[in-house]
């Protein structure tokens, strides 16, 4: 006894819907003989039976959607008697609920490939926003571009981070832990020096003045400025502001020489191939002297556009992120000139080398009480050594002079500026 | 809050400053700003810490009494009564 | 008229050849019902006079380019049916290893240049194989089979124009069955025909009843010996039928039964073991013999293709860039 | 409105002949589209209700009757052109390239293409090499065309009306493993735009981006991964082209990883765009490498157990995903 079973008549057919049996049970059959009629989605298609015998029992009536390989009959082989009559046949398997996607073809079992899919690498290029955190010895830290944003931001070192990511790498949710850790941490576990390389600085700071020293023709301009109005106002104005709001005279000194420069506008920008090319805005140098050693200038945008106030909140964020690493290398490549000043501690004057490719630097020397003549009588002043370093192949002594005459004349009204 | 407990913050505070510095091995009367190397904007931000953790209000004429450890712990002492 | 040397030895080889392909195509369908055989299947009963009757005038030396309905043209050019069964059930063992399936066979030793699955796509290869053999001198030439569905293709008209162009040596043989999968030949040429459109390329043509092996035979020998002479490409318009549908999966809706049955009233197997027994050149257990033979073929056929091993998935990768080009 | 239970090809089906009954500019051109009811019978009984007129049976000559259909469209007509798979469409890319998606723009705008091209696609029946390929990518690289992939009852029902009322060449890819998938349709749902993509699964763990055939494959990994407590949001593309970065780059924003799946090959493939998009758009968002899994590097075997190991697979994606996820 054989099945005659629902053929598979293409790649994508299922199931078959029986349409007529052209035979009767009892009929003999050869290998060839088309039996029925099966209906699919692409039409009626006549069906063969591909063994001689006699046809036994129908198992499947017209009109019946079964799966392909499901008993329709059951053909006597020549000769075989008729069968008792056996158990009534158990239904046809139900057939399968339409399952709301398609049947994947059922694939052999295929092993995941041994080879695990190829992860593209992370592409190597060095992050665009936020300095390169090399961890001591210059090993490149496997860090994901979040963590490394959100170290930034909690000006957190990198360099003694174990990551749990891929491979190692230092994940998000690794910053997150150790900026926890960090906050917990008794007083005493203070985070060293944070952010540069010194010795890295060392370099960079050489590099820069032996090219300024070498390239550019500096010519020097000192001044002696009165400042006693400008502390007096200067006074009245920090005895009604709180703490976070006071005012240093390190701000008048950047909005002063901000303003004249505005007057003197050859002296604010970059010498460039052979040519001056001036500055988008007027964005001050701030020269910051480094805990432990080493120098940097990170830059105060639009400083003529800013007030008094934005000024002093500008340089105490810029000291701040300076000391814990968090500047922007954007802040450090775009000041169009520099202003230095050594502040209480420092010398009386103070005459800077121009960090190329400026083409000035304005220098503020300590704050001292002089003799001053008054209308022919001698008198007592605070006063501070203001000079200018400029390169000569882009203006001349006589404009430099004008700078420092400016600065001290707006230096003369501290209200105004 | 005892004298101790502020004199610990008054260390803490320069410690942020100047996180390299051996708070142990300074001395209490010593000017601050020599020791440890503090500049106007420093010793703003120490004067900043402290008006913000302790709520006490500094001004710049105040600014001479606490260039010492024990000047300021002293001057602290008296502005909270303590 | 070249005459075919009709003794009783080639008649015998004639007739077993085409049964040969018809047994080999119904097991076919059988097991492919039985998900034994899977992907696309176009079955070749009703043509085999056309492989057959072209094969003879063939020498080892020369190509063969065929299309996707390519059994036929396989076993009478000598593949055997272990290797295409093997193929088709995705073992190893098959001539391409499993990977090509029923639509694409190769095989290098007996230069057969494979089916191809887009229609048209066959013939520039056929064109290029033919330059390459007369550049070296090879003396051989190139039989391109193709339907007619395939001269609606633009790379008919650019395979045919360069082949006598430079006087290539391509036997251009068009397996006429009428339909071009659901489009009968009325309603897809303006030209119905197809013979007719060599000769705007100026290339020799004729056409041949394909439903007998010894006509078509003649043809072939008439267009290899004028191929041989140097004359440039020939085309041979073999008239035939397909008795099975397009592929497995279609309803046949495009055509009516009775025309179905009326063509395998005059099929190529019928027509030429007709012939002989009337003409007393072919006995009844010569007949008996050959089904044995071709059963027992078949039968060993399909146990070499059951015991066949599949590929290892570790070789997936292997042979999409050739080390060297084989000898 | 009860939901009504149909297939993929049904769908198709019914979108045709709404399209073709309601716009007398639309007809349908195309090999065995009419008399032999279509290669994967989407169009069967069309020919019989709408006429030889507006089914249009071709002779096997694709470059010819696509370039038909874009002078049809040029001369005011909306054709719908089946290629019967995206592997024929090789002989009209010409067509396709050089005319349909650059005579708008190069004819500084006199003439528009309205037309729409639709084109079975994907492996997974064993139909060996030539009849396997999944070309959407491609498409995707050319200006001036838009590419859909409907992979839902309702996109495959109602995208077609959107492409048609589109000024520009439209090209369908419908993976032809979805015919016969079978559900509920929406009934709510009206019409669907072709622009956007859409988020099938939430999850806030991972992102799994993908299109087409891809999709249910990519939802039994989501499943799979579920089981590990990882919960993979999945996005359907729907549209190639123009991309819908930001429904992608706002996942990744809130997952941080991301696995695209493509049945396309790696290189040069959509999903490499789609990759370097989020690399451009969303850099400081990722925590991991980007994932892709894609079929391999070879012509599609016809063995199955080659072709299943050369495709992407529900095993792999998750794989790829948890390799990314690391320790949870």
């Amino acid at each position: 006894m054989s099945a005659f079973v629902m053929p598979s008549l293409g790649a994508d057919m299922e199931a078959g819907t029986l349409v007529e049996w052209l035979k009767r049970p009892g009929d003999r059959v050869e290998r060839g003989d088309v039996v029925a009629v099966v209906d699919t989605q692409k039409g009626a298609i006549e069906i063969e039976i591909f063994e001689a015998g006699v046809l036994d029992r129908i198992l499947v009536q017209p009109g019946e959607k079964v799966p392909v390989g499901t008993a329709m009959a059951t053909l006597r082989s020549n000769g075989a008697a008729q069968e008792p009559e056996p158990a009534p046949p158990q239904p046809p398997p139900e057939a399968p609920p339409e399952p709301e996607r398609p049947p994947p073809e059922p694939p052999p079992e295929v092993p995941p490939p041994e080879v695990p899919p190829e992860i593209t690498p992370p592409p190597e290029q060095p992050p665009v926003e936020v300095p390169e955190p090399e961890a001591k010895g210059g090993v490149r830290v496997r860090i994901s571009p979040a963590a490394r944003r959100r170290a930034a931001a909690l000006s957190l070192d990198l360099a003694r981070l174990r990551g749990t990511g891929p491979e190692g790498a230092v994940t998000l949710a690794d910053i997150e832990a150790a900026a926890v850790a960090r906050v917990s941490a008794p007083p005493s576990g203070r985070a060293p020096g944070v952010g540069f390389d010194p010795a890295a600085m060392r370099r960079a700071i050489a590099a820069a003045m032996a090219r300024s020293k070498r390239e550019i023709p500096h010519y020097y301009l000192t001044q002696t400025v009165d400042l006693r109005r400008a502390l007096t106002w200067l006074e009245a104005a920090n005895r009604d502001r709180p703490p976070t709001e006071r005012l240093l005279p390190a701000a008048l000194f950047v909005k002063a020489t901000a303003r004249a420069l505005r007057k003197v506008p050859e002296l604010n920008g970059f010498w460039e191939k052979d040519a001056f090319r001036p500055g988008a805005g007027i964005h001050i140098g701030w020269a910051i002297a480094l805990r432990g050693g080493g120098l940097i200038a990170p830059a105060i945008h639009d400083a003529d556009r800013k007030s008094l106030a934005e000024l002093m909140a500008a340089l105490r964020d810029l000291v701040q992120r300076a000391r814990t690493g968090g500047l922007k290398s954007s802040e450090l490549t775009d000041p169009t000139i520099t202003v230095t000043s050594l502040g209480e501690r420092g010398a009386e004057t103070v005459i800077g080398i121009i960090y190329p490719p400026q083409v000035a630097i304005v220098g503020f020397g300590r704050i001292v009480e002089h003799p001053w003549a008054v209308d022919g009588a001698l008198a007592v002043r605070p006063v501070v050594s203001l000079s200018l370093a400029a390169d000569h192949r882009a203006s001349d002594g006589h404009r430099g002079g004008l700078l420092l005459a400016e600065i001290e004349r707006l230096l003369q009204k501290p209200e105004a500026l | 809050m005892t004298e101790a407990e502020l004199r610990q913050i008054v260390l803490d505070t320069l410690g942020d400053i100047a996180p390299e510095a051996d708070l142990a091995a300074l001395p209490p009367g010593k000017d601050l700003r020599e020791e440890l190397d503090i500049d106007s904007m420093d010793f703003l931000n120490f004067v900043i810490a402290l008006h913000e953790k302790l709520g006490v209000d500094i001004p710049e004429s105040d600014y001479p009494q606490l260039v010492t450890l024990d000047g300021a712990v002293a001057y602290l002492r008296n502005k909270l009564g303590i | 008229m070249t005459k075919v040397h009709l003794d009783h030895a080639h008649n015998l080889h004639l007739l077993k050849e085409m049964i040969r392909i018809r047994r080999f195509e119904e097991k076919c369908f059988e097991l492919y019902q039985a998900q034994k055989i899977r992907g696309f299947l176009h079955l070749y009963d009703g043509e085999e006079a056309v492989s057959v009757g072209i094969m003879q005038a063939l020498a080892p030396q020369d190509a063969v380019v065929a299309t996707y309905r390519e059994h036929g043209q396989a076993i009478a050019r000598g593949i055997p049916m272990t290797a295409l069964m093997a193929e088709m059930y995705g073992r190893r063992e098959g001539c391409c290893r499993g990977r090509g399936g029923s639509m694409h066979i190769f095989d290098r030793e007996r230069r057969f240049y494979g089916g191809n699955a887009i229609v048209g796509g066959g013939l520039p290869l056929a064109v290029g194989v033919a330059l390459g053999d007369r550049m070296q001198e090879r003396g051989s030439l190139t039989a391109c089979f193709f339907g007619e569905g395939a001269v609606d293709e633009g790379e008919f008209h650019e395979s045919l124009n360069l082949a006598n162009l430079w006087r290539l040596p391509v036997l251009f043989a068009c397996e006429n069955n009428l339909y071009a999968m659901g489009m009968r030949l009325e309603r897809a040429e303006a030209e119905p025909d197809i013979h007719k459109k060599a000769e705007c390329y100026r290339i020799p043509s004729e056409v041949v009843d394909g439903m007998d092996v010894v006509a078509v035979e003649a043809a072939a020998r008439r267009a290899v010996d004028s191929i041989r002479a140097g004359n440039g490409p020939y085309f041979l318009e073999c008239r035939t039928y397909r008795f099975r549908a397009h592929s497995m999966f279609d309803a046949q809706l495009y055509r009516p039964k009775d025309e179905i049955e009326e063509w395998k009233r005059k099929g190529p197997i019928v027509r030429f073991q007709g012939w002989l027994s009337e003409n007393a050149l072919l006995h009844a257990d010569e007949l008996e013999r050959i089904e044995v033979e071709v059963a027992a073929e078949v039968d060993a056929a399909v146990a070499f293709a059951e015991s066949g091993t599949p590929e290892p998935v570790e070789e997936l990768e292997r042979f999409v860039l050739m080390d060297a080009v084989p000898a | 409105m009860t939901p009504v239970r149909i297939t993929y090809r049904e769908c198709c089906r019914q979108a045709i002949r709404e399209a073709i009954l309601t716009d007398p500019r639309v007809f349908l051109m195309g090999e065995d589209v009419g008399r032999y009811g279509g290669c994967y019978a989407v169009t069967k009984g069309l020919l019989e209700e709408l006429g030889e007129d507006r089914i249009r049976d071709t002779p096997l000559s694709e470059s010819a009757f696509v370039g038909a259909g874009i002078g049809a469209a040029m001369a005011g007509m909306r054709p719908i052109v089946e290629i019967m798979t995206c592997n024929f469409s090789l002989l009209a890319l010409d067509q396709i390239l050089n005319n349909a998606a650059t005579i708008p723009h190069m004819s500084g705008g006199q003439f528009a293409v309205p037309l729409v091209i639709r084109m079975a696609t994907g492996a997974g029946r064993q139909l060996a090499a030539q009849h396997s390929h999944s070309l959407e990518g491609w498409y995707a690289h050319i200006p001036g065309i838009k590419v859909l992939a409907p992979a839902t009852l309702e996109d495959a029902r109602h995208m077609l009306k959107a492409a048609l009322a589109d000024p520009n060449p439209v090209l369908i890819f419908e993976h032809m493993v979805l015919y016969n998938m079978e559900g509920e349709l929406d009934p709510t749902i009206e019409a669907v735009d072709i622009a956007s993509a859409k988020v099938r699964r939430r999850g806030q763990d991972i992102t799994l981006v993908t299109y087409g055939g891809s999709l249910f494959k990519t939802l039994d990994a989501a499943a799979a991964l579920a089981q590990d407590g990882i919960e993979a949001e999945v996005i359907d593309l729907r549209s190639l082209r123009p991309l819908d970065v930001a429904t992608v780059v706002a996942s990744v924003a809130k997952t941080r990883r991301v696995v695209i799946v493509d049945e396309g090959w790696k290189s040069g493939s959509i999903s490499a765009e789609i990759g370097m998009r989020i690399v451009e758009e969303a850099f400081f968002e990722l925590d991991a490498p980007i994932g892709r899994v894609c079929s391999a590097e070879v012509p599609m075997p016809y063995a199955a157990h080659l072709e299943q190991a050369a495709l992407p697979q529900p095993a792999t994606i998750a794989a790829a995903a948890r390799s990314l996820v690391g320790p949870a």
